[in-house]
């Protein structure tokens, strides 16, 4: 989230778009009623599907699943034609002004640059021109033909009304209903927001899809503003530290970059990481990046880590350049018997991962399975799961018991990045203890048969840093912390030339902001956006309660702690002109004051633009400064275009003859089927969650309160079709894709309705994702038996929304 | 000593159905879940039982426009006034607190299920293992030390308040104003007014079990106001009739034995 | 405890009658008094407090633990009304999260072990399993260990052990699992932010 | 026993009669119990209301072998009103209630005995019905279990009466009675005030058993 969920009050217009913010962030859906009873904010929902979100929102406008580009394509094109955008706030804070390389051109669904043999684009066209100095050029009345704005308008004027309804099944009607509303915040004193969760990222498209809707938001000036941004509502408690720490193949914690095989020094590496900008107003924040780096691998290595060995950069496994390792391809390689061992901590794939047979299969072939879990779940026990003979399978398998989130002290951060120190009440059952501390015994095994026996490749794990238990030997979470946030390794005097100031620290104080980091190896910090949220003198700032809300925005700024340096909104300059007045008086977020920011912890406490001297552009972590309106930054284009999911009705994209998106990547092993417009899987299916399971149900499903409201499978069905099909409400049926089939109980309801699609009526069916075979017997298998092996190609978030099937009766 | 009446406002215009309402009243009052199927509805248990005392009722309507709508109605116990369960109930086990709510004493409970067919909402509910009847009490421990019921505090989009009768009421009719349409307040205009009101976003007949005009059943009224003081004067009358019978009349005793013999000796 | 019926009757029950038939006379007074006093809002008001935040969605409500003192087991779970997001109130699963601490008999308590073509679980001591575990994971990345790629880079990589999970454990958890996870040279590493 | 004794009632009557009764005193009891709550104290003493519905509902079956034995028995001597003597009877009040010259002459049940049965026989069995519903509401619609509360209290109020005015008679009220249902010997002199066209009929058949004398025309009679 750029904002956070108490934000959502100051909004006027809310988009639910991709989310089912009621269902799954009911406490987030308190704030956005707020909004419709303090300010009248209008309460949007678009979605395939009638749920209690849209029974809450002032209108519901149901879309066909995949196609949420094409929709928002069409806003574009009706805030352009209509004038509807926001010029001074585009002018100064976007790079619409910006002149595109001449070698860049768009055709036919293709971007310049693509290789069709590696369905991969080379981005050495998309680029921006820049003057002799460096600077880049700029035509401020935005009429060159190929600035952004101008090929901005080109792009999108594509995705008419006429089109858009086509592919989306949205009537025209409803398509301006929704375009009028939302563009009516591109004034100064109103703010829109969007909030979107699974139902977006869950494509082929998804991160284009956020893209498209980060455009609309630079174009109607909502970015960077109280009740304004793009909003994530993330699904899991602690997704965004888990994100933030990097239990991803391809970052470090704090969003550095994994190094790859062509980078094989540190100076490469940090050289091709560290972007560079000529513009003295662009504060290209990210020039810091080899200073968090290093201190990173100090936080790892500590004393181990030198300037001759360059701080262990060579003991980081390198990724390929290029490739992926995201679950979709561990299972695939799972598959190929490649994997021989698996640690599965919190986590049910043989449920949640797409194509859940061949991940069961895939499993089969591992020599030894680690689980880390308070309940048993599908993937611990896949060995005696349905059609598997357990005398075959050889997998020896750990199920160690884990402490529940009650049961240990430590931090959890939300979606609106404020990370919030909780406590423990009282002792795990039995043998159970938390993960952290399941972590740290079982490395310290591994370091100690490699210290006894040796091995390959030992350095990193003798030189590992591992002491985080208490003096009884068990997991002190405050040490990790403290860990994470850095220390001063020497004694360090830190000079602020502006301000005229030396402050002293000790060897051992804590780093109280990342500003402080050192590229010499005098610092650590396990996770750089989390420098500070400790002070020098070792407060934590994380278990903060104080109640103050000064703006009135409910900003609480002195309640725990949110990253980066506690501010609230992110880009929030934005939300000021040039001068530092705030855009909207009522809702000051931020204001220039004199010769300083007053308000939410500003993004830099440079004065605003207008002082050409001295003042940065706002989105100071952006190369250029400035809101990216053309973004070279996604592997499938600078302009996000609409594409058809995987599997859909539609055997031609209408709006280019390319009809999936051309980079994501096939998988290919003999159970990755896929059936496109096939008369044997007519309908479009999409898959989520309830409000009263959670992911897998793998937690959810063992606790009788929930459970007694959601205790099975079941399949949503429209009216329609169930009328065809001769379906009856509550009957079992057999829902049914190239891949693989579940039974389920049929729920004929209104709320689910055919679309006129392309001239032909598409029918969409819908069922969560929250059962398992292990428990409740009888709640039916997995979902995820139907759905196909493919992702973001940015991302690699399987495609779990938009997918066909076939239902019949049993 | 008597209290503040207290009035439970459900919005059914401002809930979202997420359910908190109906864990969280288990969780305070430590009911368990137990094993359903799904029936076709979200709506799970599929009616009040004697261990859910509050259950979210969904309804799929479409209106006139052929636009669905999606109902939600928080059930559970009206807390009337003028309470039939009351009124019927032989051990006292359910009475009327000092907040004018229902209470419900489960240890005096007999488990008649009296109440069950007098009450005209059909909220009482029995469990068979533990031969009582069981329903909310509005959290009568939490009320009582100043907390909300376990729904209220639970519910994340105030669609449920608690708060003194008449501001409750008012506040009710100052939404039912501004929402305007078929919006209508629901529950102070009968059995003598309950201690949980509604406001509905739609006409009562389009939720499901919903009774359009809810009273204390003419049955119950007839025992309970009537027959119950009638038997007492019959009661009465026959004991009296018998005494003065006695002492007025006197006893029909046999005449005398040598009579008898006579005729006996025919 | 266990969240049945018993255990919400067990104090009522005593008072509740069956069809043993007592002596006349019987005052309930005093047990009615004593039921009262040990209602679970008195039992709460006697109990420690301590604060914590939910663990399904993230929007992270506040909640509040109530410990029985002299079980050290918790008792009650219910918003934290101080908390500036949810303001004490909770969804269904969050009212429900209780059902995640030990009174759920679900819970794991024992490390379980399943031996190759077994069908089914064996209970084990910690000890063993974290030893086992560490000699099975080196002796597997000694075998798997790429140090250059195909292309002769220096990779130092652990191409053979995949790592998921998990988005549902604490800051300091995940950053001990990510590290972890590198200085083994792990590179299949994922979690449910995709999912 | 005193010689001339005669034999008004056997065992199995009396037997019938006394279940009848105690189950019936036991459910009047016990229903007051639950119907007035200024009579729960009754549940109190048995430990309480919920024992006492236990004993309510499980005396009533026995109450219901009772009175399916009583009406059996019973129902062809008194369930039957014979004209015009009953009516002369009635038109009399059985001299009851003002005085009468000559009552006319009854048989082994006036017409107030009668009418008791009837009335046992009737609204015992509407207690039957009304009660067993009420014992398991669940499988019953609701309108039909409502009125199955005031019914039953209706049939209790009438019951209650009678059996009042049933005690009165058959102990103070008319002294002499009660030994038919205990000893089931009664005095000639009482028959002949009470039942005269019953002892004529006895003594017509043979069927009378007098203390003391051959019992031969027992075994006739049937």
């Amino acid at each position: 989230m750029t904002n956070h969920y108490i934000d959502l009050k100051n909004s006027d217009c809310i988009l639910i778009m991709g989310s089912n913010a009621a269902e799954h962030h009911p406490i987030a859906f308190k704030w956005i009623l707020r909004a419709k009873e303090q300010n009248g904010a209008t309460l949007i929902h678009v979605d395939p599907r009638y749920t209690r979100t849209s029974a809450r929102c002032d209108f519901h406008v149901p879309l066909r699943s995949g196609t949420d580009i094409a929709f928002l394509g069409g806003m574009i094109n009706y805030i352009i034609a209509n004038n509807k955008w926001f010029k001074d706030y585009v002018l100064n804070y976007t790079n619409a002004s910006f002149i595109v390389g001449q070698d860049y051109f768009f055709k036919d669904g293709l971007f310049s640059g693509y290789d069709a043999k590696t369905r991969k684009y080379d981005k050495a066209t998309w680029v921006l021109e820049k003057e002799g100095n460096g600077i880049p050029k700029r035509d401020m009345s935005l009429q060159n033909p190929r600035c952004v704005f101008q090929m901005l308008k080109e792009h999108y004027s594509r995705y008419t009304l006429e089109k858009v309804s086509s592919i989306t099944g949205v009537s025209k009607e409803d398509l301006v209903k929704v375009y009028a509303a939302y563009s009516a915040t591109g004034v100064p004193d109103k703010a829109g927001t969007e909030c979107y969760a699974l139902g977006w990222t869950h494509h082929t498209t998804g991160s284009q899809i956020i893209r498209t809707m980060s455009i609309i938001q630079l174009l109607l000036g909502n970015m960077g503003i109280a009740g304004g941004g793009v909003n994530a509502l993330r699904g899991e408690p602690n997704v965004q530290g888990s994100t933030d720490h990097a239990i991803l193949y391809n970052i470090l914690p704090g969003y550095l970059k994994m190094p790859t095989g062509s980078l094989d020094t540190l100076e490469k590496y940090l050289h091709k990481c560290t972007p560079e900008s000529k513009d003295p107003q662009s504060a290209n924040y990210y020039q810091n990046y080899p200073k968090f780096f290093v201190s990173f691998l100090m936080s790892m290595f500590h004393d181990k880590a030198t300037k001759e060995n360059e701080f262990g950069y060579s003991w980081l496994p390198k990724m390929d350049d290029g490739a992926a390792y995201s679950l979709m391809h561990l299972f695939d390689k799972m598959y190929e018997g490649k994997i021989k061992g698996l640690f599965a901590v919190g986590t049910d794939p043989a449920v949640s991962s797409p194509n859940a047979g061949k991940v069961r299969k895939a499993l089969e072939k591992l020599d030894w399975m680690v689980g880390e879990n308070i309940f048993n779940n599908e993937t611990y026990a896949f060995w005696k799961g349905p059609g598997v003979d357990p005398q075959k399978v050889k997998t020896e398998v750990f199920l160690l018991p884990a402490s529940a989130s009650m049961e240990k002290e430590g931090s959890q951060s939300n979606s609106g990045r404020w990370v919030q120190w909780k406590y423990k009440a009282a002792e795990a059952p039995g043998d159970a203890i938390p993960v952290g501390e399941l972590t740290i015994k079982i490395m310290a095994e591994i370091k100690a048969l490699y210290a006894k026996e040796g091995g390959v490749c030992p350095e990193p794990i003798l030189n590992l840093k591992w002491d985080y238990t208490d003096y009884k030997g068990r997991f002190d979470s405050l040490k990790v912390a403290k860990q994470i946030n850095g220390y001063f390794l020497e004694d360090t005097v830190i000079e602020d030339k502006d301000k005229k100031t030396k402050t002293e620290f000790k060897k051992g104080q804590l780093v109280p902001t990342f500003g402080n980091l050192q590229l010499d190896g005098s610092t650590s910090s396990g996770n750089w956006v989390m420098a500070g949220s400790f002070t020098a003198e070792g407060e934590n700032k994380m278990a903060k309660r104080g109640k103050e809300d000064s703006t009135g925005l409910g900003l609480y700024p002195n309640w725990s702690y949110a990253w980066p340096v506690n501010r609230r909104i992110i880009y929030n300059r934005a939300s000021c002109d040039v001068n530092g007045n705030p855009y909207n008086p009522k809702r000051k977020l931020l204001a220039w004051v004199g010769d300083k920011w007053v308000g939410d912890v500003p993004d830099g406490p440079w004065p605003p633009q207008a002082n050409k001297e001295k003042g940065k552009y706002p989105f100071i972590m952006k190369q250029d400064g400035l809101g990216a309106l053309f973004g070279p930054g996604m592997v499938e284009g600078p302009f996000p275009e609409h594409y058809e999911p995987l599997e859909g009705p539609l055997a031609q994209n209408p709006m280019s003859s390319q009809r999936i998106n051309p980079a994501i990547k096939i998988f290919n092993s003999e159970l990755d089927k896929v059936a496109n417009a096939d008369e044997k899987f007519p309908y479009v299916c999409t898959t989520y969650s309830c409000t009263e399971h959670w992911c897998s149900g793998a937690y959810t499903r063992w606790q009788m309160w929930l459970l007694e409201m959601q205790p099975e499978l079941y399949v949503e069905i429209g009216e329609v079709l169930a009328k065809e099909r001769g379906i009856k409400n509550a009957e079992k049926v057999k829902v049914s894709s190239v891949r693989g089939e579940v039974e389920c109980v049929a729920m004929v309801t209104k709320r689910f309705r055919p679309f006129t699609v392309e001239g032909k009526t598409v029918h969409q069916v819908g069922l969560p994702f929250n059962y398992g075979w292990l428990f409740p017997e009888g709640g039916s298998d997995s979902t995820n038996l139907l759905t196909p092996t493919v992702g973001d190609a940015n991302t690699f978030c399987p495609e779990y929304k938009a997918f066909m099937v076939n239902v019949s009766k049993l | 000593m008597k209290k503040m009446e207290l009035v439970k406002l459900i919005d059914t215009t401002r809930c979202t159905a997420c359910r908190g309402c109906q864990v969280a009243c288990k969780q305070w009052n430590e009911l368990p879940g137990l094993k359903t199927k799904n029936w076709g509805s979200y709506q799970n248990p599929p009616d009040l039982q004697w261990n859910t005392w509050t259950l979210i009722r969904f309804n799929e309507v479409a209106d006139k426009d052929n636009r669905v709508k999606w109902l939600f109605r928080k059930d559970g116990c009206m807390h009337c006034t003028d309470a039939a369960c009351v009124k019927v109930c032989p051990s006292g086990a359910l009475y009327h607190t000092e907040y004018g709510t229902v209470g419900i004493h489960h240890e005096r409970c007999i488990g008649c299920k009296e109440c069950m067919a007098a009450c005209p909402f059909e909220i009482p509910k029995y469990d068979r293992d533990t031969d009582k009847v069981y329903k909310c009490d509005l959290c009568y421990s939490r009320i009582k030390d100043d907390q909300q019921p376990a729904c209220v505090k639970s519910c994340p989009t105030g669609a449920l308040s608690i708060g003194a009768k008449d501001a409750m009421i008012k506040k009710a009719y100052d939404r039912v104003k501004k929402l305007g349409g078929d919006a209508n307040v629901y529950g102070d205009q009968f059995v003598d007014g309950t201690h949980v009101i509604y406001v509905l976003q739609e006409k009562p007949e389009m939720y499901d079990h919903l009774p359009k005009h809810p009273r204390v059943p003419f049955s119950v009224v007839a025992w309970k106001d009537f027959l119950k003081p009638i038997s007492l004067l019959a009661a009465g009358g026959v004991l009296a009739g018998s005494f003065l019978h006695y002492i007025i009349h006197g006893p029909k005793t046999p005449d005398d034995i040598q009579e008898n013999k006579t005729q006996g000796g025919e | 405890m266990e969240i049945t019926r018993r255990g919400f009757l067990s104090l009522s029950g005593v008072i509740g009658s069956g069809l043993v038939l007592s002596p006349l006379g019987i005052d309930l007074k005093p047990m009615m008094a004593y039921a009262e006093e040990l209602n679970k809002m008195n039992r709460i008001k006697a109990a420690k407090q301590s604060t914590t935040v939910c663990s399904y969605c993230s929007v992270g409500c506040g909640l509040i633990c109530s410990v029985d003192k002299l079980t050290g087991k918790i008792i009650n779970m219910e918003g934290d009304p101080d908390h500036p997001i949810n303001e004490g109130s909770l969804c269904a699963k969050g009212a429900g999260l209780f059902d995640t601490t030990e009174a759920n008999k679900h819970r794991l308590k024992k490390v379980l072990y399943r031996a190759p073509m077994s069908d089914k679980w064996e209970e084990k001591e910690m000890d063993w399993a974290l030893k086992r575990i560490a000699r099975l994971v080196k002796d597997t990345r000694d075998k798997g260990f790429v140090t250059k790629n195909a292309k002769g880079e220096l990779v130092n990589r652990c191409e053979n052990i995949g790592h998921l999970g998990s988005s549902n454990v604490d800051n300091e958890e995940c950053w001990l699992m990510s590290v972890k996870a590198r200085a083994l040279g792990l590179i299949y590493i994922d979690h449910q932010a995709r999912v | 026993m005193k010689k001339g004794m005669i034999q008004a009632t056997d065992a199995f009557e009396r037997i019938t009669h006394w279940l009848l009764a105690i189950s019936c005193l036991v459910l009047c009891i016990t229903g007051l119990g639950m119907m007035f709550h200024s009579f729960n104290f009754v549940g109190t003493m048995m430990g309480g209301l919920k024992s006492l519905k236990y004993v309510h509902n499980f005396t009533a079956l026995i109450f219901i072998v009772a009175l399916y034995m009583a009406v059996r028995m019973w129902w062809k001597e008194a369930g039957v009103f014979v004209l015009p003597e009953d009516l002369d009877w009635i038109k009399a009040a059985g001299g009851y209630l003002w005085h009468v010259d000559k009552v006319p002459e009854v048989g082994k049940y006036n017409p107030g005995q009668k009418a008791f049965f009837l009335v046992v026989a009737l609204c015992g069995s509407l207690m039957v019905v009304t009660g067993l519903i009420m014992w398991a509401p669940l499988i019953f619609p609701v309108w039909l279990v409502r009125w199955m509360y005031p019914l039953h209290a209706l049939g209790f109020v009438a019951i209650f009466s009678f059996f009042f005015v049933h005690l009165y008679l058959g102990t103070i009220g008319s002294p002499g009675s009660a030994p038919a249902m205990f000893s089931g010997w009664v005095t000639r002199a009482w028959l002949l005030k009470q039942h005269p066209k019953w002892l004529k009929e006895m003594e017509e058949h043979g069927t009378l058993v007098v203390y003391g004398e051959e019992k031969e025309s027992i075994e006739h009679g049937h």
